[in-house]
């Protein structure tokens, strides 16, 4: 065990910054102005990290298995009214019971709420301290890891995530699918053979796509600077689909990569709960009150109330 | 990644492929030196043409080609990764200008289309009422029995199609003398082509949204199902940069794009050509937009009363001089016309009255360009429409086909039931399918051929919206196809071996992939900038098709488009739309993206991706105002409704949402399939089957938006599957933040100032 | 005080002869219960085989409900383990008599629930077979368990407390087996002999007894506290609104010992009711126990509703969603019934006629059960339900599954309970021995000083004729 | 050192105040002539008192107790600190230390009760001369029950002496070895 080791290191285990001189520390910036919520995000996940299909039964128990989700709400919340949404009271209507006014009813105007909600890959995660296996930890890249092969399943990282955006394995959804067919042929061959399929009785999670992470740093290696690799030399499955552009992913230890401009034109910093922000500056964290640390950084949307 | 040895001869060879491929492939065995340069040099670009791959299939390692997406008719351009010989990612190709390396929710699932575990992989005859499997030789010997020789009786039915596809059925039908060629897609907005080729002289302007300060769109679902869903996402995303553009979307049920509006009205359902023709009026008071049209018109527009027709639309008179303050203040702008304006019987006369916004504000040249002539009119997108397939059932019924070809469309899926497709279908002497899946029109016809899927065929694509004129996309296959040989066969092999028989000058080409080869060598002289040999040893025409392929689209030369010279007519919309007591409810049978006209529905992850806005998985719903659920007897989401209208009805589950005007009810397309597979099969219903017979007066498409139903709850509360799951959610219906501020708002205002810089 | 009168008037042979008679060959309805037990046990493996062929899915758990039953049935029984020991070991450090002929089956009770709850954590994994992963082994993959995971906590401190009060049990029955050693035959005999550990009762073999016996008194009240107070952490030391509170640890600890006093109380009725222990199970025995489950029971209560109070003063928004949607939300029934159970029913015991009703308190005793366990329920549902995140928020019912699993912890508690029964003697004898000791000791001691009365008063007589 | 042949009387009282006066008795005589070499009680129940007539037998079990205790603690915290940072993924996680005292505390807190209490039980054993394989000859089941057992160890050639004493003050039964 090293007793040895743990007390020459012993200062070194006692700092809370143990991997700050790593080169690395992936983040994300998605901009809700942008983001149409179509969903090409989705999906694009599915096809690229494995994704069981649950099928509408398992669907309706909750067992989806969509590492990123898009949430559409309707409502402002609290604290925003300085947009109007009309929500006037209801007078029920009829074609044939003269035409109603605008005024008279009740509608989104302002349309929907649109956030892709994925693993915020938090710095101070609640998930990883709870694992009593130690299956969650904390990557020197900034990344919450989820070892498949060491989950028991107890769950417990998926009650603490405030985001609700660890997904569990109920069943084995590769065997139980579709009314207990297994995955039929030739459907199989689609699965990426740059990660595994998970069984049932595990966790899992978005993992920043760390597959293509691993290609692009061995692709740097190969060009001979380990400790580098070029901004947008490759992007998370959901960012390179985005139609409209509104995520972009990178590494926040770079000062030259976009994401690290946005956060800082957005006036986010990793490390505090409170950010002193000029006023109106649109970059936020989703549940940031809880000082958990998310590496997310969401810029409002915005709407047009001239309009 | 693998760091296998490399030998100089692989090296040259990958080298021969234009920088493309060969920095991917190198990028992964960078252990020798010349490796190294090769790297930096080109390892931006990872596309790869695909000439006998066996020697790039390197284990671990990932190649990428270049093809064309054909889940809908945008025609989006692909860089496919292909690791071991399988396709297992779809990119989009960063250097189109349709998609600019970006990809829809149906783009993604092509694999799922691809390898779909319920393709047809073996041709199959009826005999004796029922189909079974043959041999290809029989197959094909019967194929050429039937379309090989000159048959004026012969009629044939395509989907939207475009490039080689329909130069060669073109083609064919040509040696056949057969004048019954008919293309039928449902989303295509065919009312809004024929009304802008009669007012702007083209079916589909170019549309300059980073110049528009302003959109208003009526019904046109842009951001989703309105023609290209990805092109006009990316042009969107442009038009929401600072200055920021303003989005107003006048719909009777929210889509996607209204979802994202900076004001959503929620007009009253047929009368958007009301509202258009209001705000003309109140154009008009100043004459400098007067005088932008012609006197007879004027006076029309003249006529107009915005009161009165506040009341028609239900949009207040308020709101009415807001947007017309909100038009004159942001020029230029840009008016939209969609699906859901046009889909009436009075579908044109909308369309005209929405697009003569755009004259009046003097956005025809600024927002609305024009098109310059196409350069090879045989390759151009064809959209076809409601009126063709009309013609075409009418055709059956009246018995004028003998031999009837289905290909890429599905009619006795999607027509309504009072066309009584599947008994017109039934008519015909003898049925021909091409078809990778087992839909509804295939399990009817008599010899089903099984196709290739679009990643193992060659081809080419025109964009239904072409972002730039001349433009061709490229279709090459990606991998072998996935069920081996002599299982499924690609289109243009078949009717390249029907047609050899009957013109011996097609026989110059061994298969289709020749023929396409060669025609894309045609145009070489027409092309911007024609590819010419970068490395030694490389023929000119190898360099032609490596780098032709490589880049996955060619450009061609095209001349300057002639100015748009709007053509106006008289535009007389009929009164109010007439209450109907029997039927109060207006059926609004609205697009996905996803499944779109169900020709997705058997994707699994298409299916199991929640509707934008009511986040609905594996089933169709029927959605209606808390107002009207109300009316009804506090419907609560979940109950089961009868919608039926005069020619039909289907029990479906309610889903209350204040996204949609109370005078209507929408019910998504796409499902109800009675066939097509086990992910599509007996899931949800299908609103085209309950449609009434009510058609365009002017370009007699079908009126898709004009049924009136009636609504009335059959059952409790039964099981809707959101991905909001659970009784909390469903309860406060309207899925509310509680007060958390996990979407934060702020004005455009504010944003232009702080985002400007 | 009648109770000591016939206390002192027992005699010690008809002791031994009571406590080892409830250990002979028992009636049928004994074996129609075990019966009924062992079906109920049978039941809950099926459903647990099936659960591990398929996976947690058939449980009807969900995101985000990753928990539910199983784990408020842990507490349930971990709770209800905690009078037994702490109860005994506190009564044994404050010397209190009327400990005497109730500690033992107390104890007993506290080591099968323990037995029952450590279950649950293992039949609520995802992959069960790879359960030995939690254990602290040195491999040569160098993986360790995560020791800042309460439920590692949780697994240490179930472990000592288990170990210990097993012990604490054990050791304070050694003398008994000695007894029931000198008089057992047949199979029994062996048993006992290999038990008793050769137990004389030499002098020297008492002291060092004591010695030991109140020890690990001292280890096990802090032990018990601590044991759930860190199951109370399983929740105190997340984020999920409304599990993460302060005051969890003594709320926990509190209504652990309420629910256990009402267990004992129910086991005490019985035990009474069918071996006939009225003379050593005695009323005002029953009146003691029920005025300090009253007392915890107003203890619970205050942090209960002090919980409320401060999450409706705070202004932390996550919270009161979860408490508006406790009271009014879809759990509302578990969450008033509760309240009425645990909340209102108790103040029965305000009363002396109440306290001293035999069958009333055995129904009461299962009223506050009943509550108790609702209100684990309470506390593991409805935080989750509506949690930090909107979008999620959804309500679960627990499925047949889980429930089968519930009703075979019952059947499995109370078939152990019913073997140590038969097995070994319910009532401590030497202790009620030593009561009786006592009693005899204070009445002789009354008789003398009353003699010497009457001497003086001879005396003083005598002088006065003088 | 190895100790002649020694024999053993064992008397029953059905009273421990009885018991108590026989020791006494004895004590004296021994004073006198020495005669026993050791007493023995045995009782059903505890007697506290007994010490003071037996004089001080009392067992140091407390030091198990303590150093028990003590190992617990040092062993408990050694594991969980040494574990956490000998991980083959050293895991600083939810942003604290990868040796986070607080937490371990509560492990070392379960450590030190479960030494202390399976070496308390080490000390009950050693001192209670326990388990022992067989029961002396002369032991009796009454001394379970309600009698009240007196053994006394002396040279064969007092045994008379003894005898009397113990039939002196009423033993209901005298056993010889």
């Amino acid at each position: 065990m090293g007793f040895g080791r743990m007390l020459e290191n012993w200062a070194a285990f006692r700092k809370d910054d143990y991997y700050d001189n790593e080169p690395y520390m992936w983040g994300m910036a998605i901009d809700l102005n942008k983001c149409i919520g179509c969903g090409a995000c989705v999906t694009a996940c599915y096809a690229e990290n494995n994704l069981p299909v649950v099928g509408k039964y398992h669907y309706s128990q909750g067992y989806a298995m969509h590492w990123m989700r898009i949430e559409r709400y309707w409502d402002e919340p609290d604290g925003h009214a300085d947009i109007d949404i009309s929500q006037k009271p209801e007078t029920p209507m009829y074609a044939h019971e003269g035409t109603p006014q605008e005024d008279t009813v009740s509608f989104p105007e302002r349309g929907a709420h649109y956030i892709p909600m994925l693993c915020q890959q938090c710095n101070h995660a609640p998930c990883e301290p709870v694992c009593p296996v130690a299956a969650t930890y904390h990557t020197p890249d900034g990344l919450n890891a989820q070892v498949y092969n060491r989950c028991i399943g107890s769950r417990y990282c998926g009650n603490n995530c405030p985001y609700k955006v660890r997904y569990f394995n109920f069943l084995d959804f590769w065997k139980e699918n579709y009314d207990g067919a297994p995955l039929p042929h030739p459907l199989e061959l689609q699965l990426n053979p740059d990660l595994s399929v998970r069984s049932k009785g595990v966790m899992e999670k978005c993992t920043f796509c760390v597959q293509r992470q691993r290609d692009a740093k061995n692709a740097a290696e190969t060009a001979g600077h380990p400790n580098y690799v070029e901004d947008m030399s490759f992007m998370t499955a959901c960012q390179q689909t985005c139609p409209t552009r509104a995520i972009v992913f990178g590494n926040m230890k770079n000062p030259k990569a976009e994401v690290s401009k946005l956060w800082a034109s957005h006036q986010v910093e990793l490390g505090r709960v409170l950010q002193d922000k000029t006023e109106d500056v649109r970059g936020y964290r989703v549940l940031e009150d809880l000082n958990v640390e998310p590496c997310i950084m969401y810029m409002d949307r915005v709407r047009n109330i001239e309009a | 990644m693998s760091s296998k040895s490399w030998n100089r001869r692989t090296f040259l060879k990958a080298m021969g492929l234009g920088g493309a491929g060969s920095a991917l492939l190198l990028s992964g065995c960078g252990n020798t030196d010349i490796i190294d340069e090769v790297d930096l040099e080109v390892r931006k670009e990872k596309v790869e043409p695909n000439v006998d791959p066996q020697d790039f299939v390197q284990p671990g390692v990932a190649l990428y080609y270049a093809s064309t997406c054909r889940m809908c008719p945008a025609g989006c351009n692909l860089h496919a990764r292909i690791r071991e010989a399988r396709v297992l990612k779809l990119e989009g190709n960063p250097g189109s200008p349709v998609n600019h390396g970006r990809l829809c929710p149906m783009g993604q699932a092509g694999l799922h289309a691809h390898y779909n575990p319920d393709r047809l992989t073996k041709p199959m005859m009826r005999k004796g009422g029922k189909l079974v499997d043959v041999s290809w030789d029989e197959a094909m010997d019967t194929l050429k029995e039937k379309l090989a020789k000159k048959n004026s009786r012969l009629a044939w039915l395509n989907g939207a199609t475009s490039g080689h596809h329909a130069a060669l059925t073109k083609a064919y039908l040509e040696e056949a003398g057969s004048k019954n060629f008919f293309v039928f897609d449902t989303l295509p907005p065919a009312v809004g082509h024929a009304v802008n080729e009669a007012m702007f002289g083209n079916a589909m302007p170019r549309l300059d949204f980073k110049k528009a300060k302003l959109i208003l769109s009526f019904g046109a679902d842009f951001l989703a199902t309105w023609m290209s869903p990805v092109h006009f996402p990316t042009q969107y995303a442009e038009f929401r940069q600072p200055p920021r553009g303003t989005l107003v979307v006048a719909e009777s049920k929210m889509t996607i794009t209204g979802a994202n509006a900076d004001r959503w009205l929620g007009i009253r359902p047929g009368t958007e050509g009301h509202l258009a023709m209001a705000l003309a009026s109140l154009l008009v008071e100043d004459p400098v937009y007067a005088k932008r049209v012609p006197k007879d018109i004027l006076a029309e527009i003249k006529k107009v009363d915005p009161v009165e027709v506040s009341k028609i639309t239900g949009v207040s008179s308020e709101r009415l001089h807001k947007l017309h303050h909100l038009l004159t203040k942001n020029s230029p702008s840009m008016v939209l016309s969609g699906s859901s304006a046009e889909g009436v019987e009075y579908g044109s006369e909308t369309a005209r009255a929405v697009l003569l916004l755009n004259v009046i504000l003097g956005n025809v040249g600024k927002t609305i360009l024009p098109r310059s002539e196409a350069v090879f009119p045989d390759l151009m997108p064809k959209m076809g429409g409601w009126a063709q397939l009309r013609t075409f059932i009418d055709g059956l019924h009246g018995g004028k086909f003998d031999t009837v070809v289905v290909f890429g469309t599905n009619p006795v899926y999607q027509a309504p039931a009072f066309m009584k497709a599947d008994k017109a279908y039934a008519k015909a002497g003898y049925r021909i399918s091409f078809s990778m899946f087992p839909d509804e029109t295939t399990m009817a016809s008599d010899l089903v051929l099984p196709l290739d899927s679009y990643l193992e065929e060659w081809n080419t694509a025109l964009p239904a919206y072409s972002p730039e004129d001349g433009f061709v996309g490229v279709q090459q296959p990606v991998m072998n196809p996935v069920f081996g040989e002599g299982t499924t066969r690609p289109f243009g092999d078949m009717m390249l071996a029907v047609i050899k028989q009957m013109n011996p000058k097609y026989k110059t080409w061994k298969d289709y992939e020749a023929y396409v080869r060669d025609s894309l060598w045609t145009m070489r002289d027409a092309m911007v900038k024609p590819p010419v040999p970068t490395v030694g040893g490389e023929t000119v025409r190898e360099a032609f098709h490596n780098q032709v392929l490589s880049t996955g689209y060619i450009r061609l030369k095209t001349k300057p488009a002639r100015a748009i010279k709007p053509k106006l007519e008289a535009i007389n919309l009929p009164e109010a739309p007439k209450a109907n007591s029997k039927y109060p409810f207006r059926l609004l049978p609205t697009a996905r993206l996803g499944l779109w006209d169900g020709r997705h529905a058997n994707l699994p992850w298409l299916q199991e991706l929640p509707d934008q806005l009511a986040e609905v998985v594996w089933d169709s719903w029927v959605e209606l105002h808390p107002s009207t659920a109300k009316k009804l007897g506090g419907i609560v989401t979940g109950d089961v409704l009868r919608v039926s209208s005069a020619s039909g009805s289907v029990e479906v589950k309610a889903l209350v949402t204040m996204a949609i005007h109370p005078d209507c009810v929408a019910i998504p397309l796409g499902q109800g399939h009675t066939e097509y597979g086990r992910y599509a099969k007996g899931v949800g219903v299908n609103p085209y089957h309950i449609l009434d017979a009510k058609y365009d007066a002017k370009t007699g498409e079908l009126a898709t938006f004009a049924t009136d139903v009636n609504v009335v709850k059959v059952a409790d509360r039964g099981s809707i599957v959101t991905l909001a799951h659970g009784d909390l959610v469903l309860e406060n219906g309207s899925n509310s933040q509680a007060g958390r501020t996990i979407v934060k708002t702020v004005t455009a205002k504010q944003f232009n100032r702080t985002e400007e810089a | 005080m009648d109770s000591t009168t016939n206390m002192k008037d027992i005699e010690w042979a008809r002791i031994n002869k009571d406590v080892l008679g409830s250990l002979e060959t028992p009636r049928i309805t004994f074996w129609i219960v075990l019966a009924v037990c062992s079906v109920l046990v049978l039941c809950g493996v099926a459903a647990e085989v099936y659960q591990y062929n398929h996976g947690l899915g058939v449980a009807l758990m969900d995101r985000p409900h990753f928990w539910q039953l199983y784990i408020s049935n842990f507490i349930f029984w971990i709770g209800m383990s905690h009078s037994g020991t702490l109860l005994s070991a506190v009564l044994l450090l404050t010397k209190a008599d009327w400990r005497k002929p109730i500690y033992r089956f107390a104890e007993a009770m506290t080591l099968f629930s323990i037995l029952t709850a450590a279950f649950f954590p293992v039949i609520h994994l995802g992959r069960v077979w790879n359960l030995y992963w939690v254990l602290p082994y040195p491999d040569e993959r160098g993986i360790w368990p995560n020791f800042r995971s309460p439920l590692l906590w949780d697994a240490s401190a179930i472990f000592t407390y288990a170990t210990s009060s097993a012990l604490f049990l054990y050791i304070g029955m050694i003398p008994d087996l000695a007894i029931c050693r000198d008089n057992a035959r047949g199979w029994r005999k062996p048993l006992y002999t290999l038990m008793s550990l050769g137990w004389m009762g030499r002098a020297r073999e008492w002291i060092a007894f004591r010695k030991t016996y109140v020890l690990m008194g001292c280890f096990l009240v802090p032990l018990a506290v601590s044991v759930h107070s860190i199951v109370a952490s399983d929740f105190a030391m997340s984020i999920v609104p409304d599990w993460h509170i302060t005051s969890f640890p003594p709320y926990f600890v509190a209504g652990a010992l309420y629910s256990g006093c009402a267990a004992i109380i129910t086991l005490f009725v019985m035990l009474r009711y069918i071996f006939k222990f009225e003379a050593y199970m005695t009323i005002d025995i029953l009146e003691k126990v029920a005025k300090l489950t009253f007392a915890i029971a107003m203890v619970w209560n205050y942090l209960n509703l002090s919980e409320y109070a401060s999450i409706w003063y705070s202004n932390d928004m996550y919270e009161h969603e979860v408490l508006i949607q406790k009271f009014i939300g879809p759990y509302w029934p578990v969450v008033w019934g509760m309240l009425l159970c645990s909340t209102v029913a108790p103040f029965a015991m305000a009363f002396k006629k109440f306290r001293q009703n035999l069958w009333g308190m055995f129904f009461l005793s299962l009223v506050i059960q009943l509550g108790m366990w609702l209100e684990r329920f309470q506390i593991v549902s409805p935080s989750l339900a509506s949690n930090h995140e909107p979008w999620t928020w959804a309500v679960v019912w627990p499925g047949l599954i889980q429930l089968t699993i519930t009703a075979a912890s019952f059947g499995w508690f109370t078939m152990l309970f019913l073997i140590f029964c038969k097995v070994f003697p319910s009532v401590s004898m030497y202790e009620v021995k030593e009561l009786v000791f006592h009693h005899r000791r204070v009445s002789a001691r009354n008789e003398i000083e009353d003699l010497n009365k009457e001497k003086d008063d001879m005396i003083r007589a005598q002088e006065g004729l003088a | 050192m190895r100790r002649r042949k020694m024999s053993v009387l064992f008397a029953l009282y059905d009273d421990f105040d009885k018991a108590r006066d026989v020791v006494a008795d004895l004590k004296i005589l021994d004073m006198k002539e020495l005669v026993v070499e050791d007493i023995e009680l045995y009782s059903p129940i505890e007697h506290p008192e007994v010490e003071e007539i037996l004089g001080d037998i009392s067992p140091p079990i407390q030091r198990f107790t303590f150093f028990g205790a003590i190992t617990g603690a040092i062993c408990a915290f050694l594991l969980v600190a040494a574990a956490a940072q000998s991980m083959f993924t050293v895991q600083p996680q939810g942003g604290k230390p990868v040796i986070p005292l607080p937490t371990d505390l509560v492990v070392t807190y379960e450590g030190t009760i479960l030494f202390g209490v399976w070496i308390t039980l080490l000390g009950f054993l050693i001192y209670s001369g326990m388990p022992r394989r067989r029961l002396k000859k002369f032991y009796s089941h009454k001394v379970s029950e309600d009698q009240i057992g007196v053994e006394v160890l002396m040279k064969p050639d007092n045994v008379e002496k003894v005898r009397e004493t113990l039939l002196s003050s009423g033993a209901l039964e005298i056993r010889e070895v």
